[in-house]
């Protein structure tokens, strides 16, 4: 194939690969919906779960983080001279 | 004692794979001493110390090197595997409290077909001859997602699998300096001090069914990119179904440590100097840097947009985080943000895109894939 | 546009993979809704829907879960591995203190062999076509014990594998609600009301004698169910022995949580809708309740012997613990004793006829194996 | 095979079956009474271990039920935040 | 019935498998009684029983241990995976605050060459064939390192690996009892009085380039050692580079427990009868015991050679320690060390050499594979 | 090979072995010389690490030692009534 020919089939796949990406992800954005709303009718005011993430960043709650602090210190410890 | 000097490494030793041991050591220094991606970039850049000793042939049919890649890669089992601690790892709660931002990981998915393009005008200068394979596998570096990339190049163009490993992995390391330059050109002041409102609480049952709707999605419309999706959405259940607690615990911890190590050393033994020390690879580090920068800015113009159509309610650089690169992109939109104004925090916004471009370069796999590699996985 | 057309998952569905599919979410949500051997169904549901998705072909020879499948089933591997876990996690003190139980183990395996019956009457109705080997493979999911019949039904019966392990997780999840009434209905209240003698103390010696015990008589008599019980009395060494804490750990957790995702993962893929959807895995799910209940009955029947000859001093309803189910089958006895009586605690009584039964039903494999499927492996 | 043959070849095997799985059950219970005794000729008074499926069912020593309780909810803690 | 009966153990168990199986209950005693090495020789033993019962063919093409046996051990990947923990376990701080131990590591290994020589001086003896490559497989046993005996002998004389295996460990155990009688008649209560001045610190940085310049010198030198030495320090560098704390977990737990189990009993599938009982076994045993012998000699005679180059700062004991046997052999110099004064803590100078063994033993291996087994890994 | 010739080709083997693993580790001593004078340019007086063997043998420090005895205690109940 030559370079031209070449470029052309890579402008189709872009079409038809940006295309696609663009209707799934938009595809999903209406499902998700759709789902967010099945799922508050199916769980009756189930307790709400903050997004992880925030405890991935490490603000979890305040009032064991002293002893959580401890624990995993000597967890460590425990850890580095058993194994 | 002739046959005893025959049998050193330096009466073997070739320029060629001097040089790549000095890649490799330089890849375990960037570890190291610039926090590089680490757990991939040791085990890859001593993997190629390994294979390009000679004589030992460690990366060969009967080496331990060898052998790894061939179970491992070769039938796309450790990225897969990943991909599953992956899923089990992620918390898309940020991405259900706001789908929207869906959109935002699509645009960023630019990087890949424009790098395409790339990659095949390339041809024109001499001494590049990339195939249509050969260029979606060097795409998919802009998708900033590192089993992605194995996976797909392991497929469509295993010859270069090392230099787009090396080059997906060192630039997904570059995010905090390649993304900001771009963030601040395409954005003023204004736009980057948007504060966006708290995201809303996700409950547990959402974040049980969010699997099961992207694998139905995915099975109804893009079924080439079903085993990545498959293993992302099944780690993803593993963690969020709260009966498989043993389970999820492997998915995060034993397997990926394990698969990582191996497919880190596996990696690597595709450094071999004859077939990374070309003007190709030259080429697809070249490529893969644009294709990063072109994923940001597609990113970024996507997150202005939404910005218009919202009245102002989203913050464009939310947009950069789309090309994944988790957690560093949503990091370096946080730090970008706080530049701007320093109380505003957007580490939690920018996760929803960040986790969306996961699944926007997995769905773009899907499609070279189908396109470019048959539909046969 | 017609070939992306014909590469989209919705052009290729066919009915039976929808069903599949959701058989397969059905398995997970009974799995994850109402607590059904989680462990196992999340990845057998998880995998039937992956092995069904059109195009991609994750079953097949180059897929992932045909990979696996192939490595870790059609090898006995994965199952054998479990069974070293199993060993490594269970207990034998209870029976070790109270031998005699073993009868009440022994008799609990009528279920397999009135199924073997019941599988080979079946072939008088038409559309069944039961061989010996498929009789064998369908009659040990009377065993009640998940590994043994994967074993088992990989050797013997391969095609029926899914169906097959299906109904025995399912069933031993449905222990607390088939068992209790065969119970009630065989035993009076009188007999459900014996409170036995507390259980002896056991040393540690006699803990780490009893693997080679079972070992020793399995090599003289029943060699062929050596692969299954010299992996259930390694683990267990491993557990007892107090030397070897690592290795233990590493059986009880690493190895065992990592071949159960995989192995569940694998026998997903068998759930594929040509195999599945005939009128013969009706059969096997009936004849599974049917297995369970004989072998819940014929436990309690020997147990009211055990009572008689006893002079009342043996609780009939222990018997019901012998057709394995570990630990959910002692739980139910324990439950049900309660009833009677709030103060009769039969949990540890019911623990001896319960691990009993795991080494029972290897016993039955073995023979079945030795008769059915010839000396081989 | 005639389904006949078949069933005849089944109340064969069932026979068989039942029969060996009874032998080698009453088998090992004389096996393992004999071990039992052996053990206690052999290991002079060692400490009897309690049957371990007390522990399994949860109940252990109640002195330090309540550090227990504490610590493994740091543990949990410590390994959601660090995973 | 005649079948029936043919398909016993009993009928076909011939003495050479009941007597195996008994060498097997022996190892396990060993272990569990006297701490012989538990990790390894508990499922060696177990290997040895489950792979001698008749009918069964555990240790078969088709059997559980036939399957490990061939993809762990027949490739050479489970060796150099504990390689690879090992390397992750162990701290040279010791041997890099002292690098002149490591001439300490070398005299050693003339317990693997004197040993070579004996073992081709049996074939004088009526009975006795050991080729080249046997007698090779065999003198390794006198570097007292599990692995590198495993590895070598899987490559030059796979018939000879389980009794080389077995005799390794056995003897590694009965370190304590072999050794200190030789170091005491070398040396002289002045000599073993020598208190060694504390060791230096080391530094981060230094440790973190150890694993490079070992590895540098291998490339350079005898790249036929690589697979071994590569794997070593990758383990090692994955310990002190800082970064990468789950994968150097994953190395020293995870991987090294579950390789561990799986070689034990590969290695025990050796243990068949007609392979292990042969004059040639008795003929390995007393090779074995003779090269530990003359390793501990050669390292106590260099250990006073330093002691005298360096006019009494070196104690001589600690050449003891060379062989190997980590951290066996250094503890017994730490004993034997006290035993003349109370207050002469050698064990962490007795480390450097130690750790030196293991160096010295894997070049030995790499340069008995490159004579004896040709170039090829 | 008669076992002369083998015994002849041992010897070679033996002198080309100890030779080689002698030039090996001397070679090694050498190069680890050069590498801690290396580290000690490069590193400007990082914080010295003990070699870790004192950690291996068990000697950690003092102070934290009974809380890790009293969590350790406390995690192995826990593992053992969690697996
Ligand atoms: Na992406
Ligand atoms: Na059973
Ligand atoms: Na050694």
């Amino acid at each position: 194939m030559s370079v031209a020919d070449l470029l052309l089939e890579g402008v189709k796949l872009m079409v038809l690969g940006m295309g696609t990406v663009f209707m799934f992800l938009m595809l999903l954005v209406v499902a998700m919906t759709g789902m967010s709303r099945l799922a508050r009718i199916l769980g009756p005011e189930e307790t709400p779960v903050v997004p992880a993430t925030q405890t991935a960043t490490g603000s979890g709650p305040r009032e064991d983080k002293e002893l959580v602090a401890v624990i995993s210190a000597a967890v460590r410890h425990y850890r580095a001279r058993h194994r | 004692m002739e046959q005893l000097w025959q049998s050193t490494g330096v009466a073997n030793l070739g320029w060629g794979q001097v040089f790549m041991m000095m890649i490799g050591g330089l890849l375990i220094y960037l570890a190291i001493a610039r926090k590089f991606e680490p757990l991939l970039l040791v085990p890859i850049g001593f993997g190629a110390i390994l294979s390009n000793i000679p004589i030992a042939g460690i990366a060969g049919d009967q080496g331990l090197l060898g052998y790894i890649y061939h179970v491992g890669i070769e039938t796309g089992v450790f990225p897969l595997l990943i991909f599953m601690g992956v899923g089990a790892l992620t918390d898309f709660g940020a991405l259900i409290a706001m789908p929207s931002t869906l959109i935002l990981g699509a645009a960023a998915q630019f990087g890949i077909f424009i790098t395409l393009l790339g990659a095949l005008a390339l041809n024109l200068v001499p001494g590049f001859d990339f195939t249509l394979a050969d260029a979606s596998a060097i795409a998919i570096i802009g998708g900033a997602d590192g089993p992605t990339a194995i996976f797909l190049a392991s497929r469509l163009a295993p010859e270069l699998l090392g230099a787009i490993a090396v080059a997906a992995y060192s630039y997904m390391a570059l995010v905090p300096i390649i993304q900001p330059p771009i963030m601040r050109l395409l954005t003023n002041k204004k736009e980057r001090r948007v504060v966006m409102q708290q995201l809303r609480p996700v409950s547990k049952l959402e974040k049980i069914l969010f699997p099961f709707v992207v694998l139905l999605l995915c099975v109804l419309f893009l079924p080439s990119a079903a085993p990545l999706i498959g293993m992302l959405t099944f780690g993803n259940l593993l963690r969020e179904c709260g009966v498989v607690e043993r389970l999820s615990r492997a998915a995060q911890n034993e397997i990926i440590n394990i698969v990582t190590i191996m497919l880190g050393l596996a990696v690597g033994s595709k450094l071999s100097a004859d077939s990374f020390l070309t003007v190709e690879t030259l080429g697809i580090l070249a490529l893969g840097a644009f294709a990063f920068c072109i994923g940001t800015a597609a990113g970024v113009i996507m997150g202005k947009i939404m910005y218009r159509l919202t009245s102002g309610r989203v913050n464009p650089l939310i947009g950069a985080a789309g090309v994944s690169a988790v957690p560093m992109a949503a990091r370096v939109v946080n730090k970008v943000g706080l530049e701007s104004d320093h109380h505003n925090f957007l580490l939690m916004h920018a996760m929803g895109p960040n986790v969306a471009g996961v699944i926007g370069s997995a769905v773009a796999a899907g499609i070279l894939l189908a396109v470019v590699g048959g539909a046969a996985q």
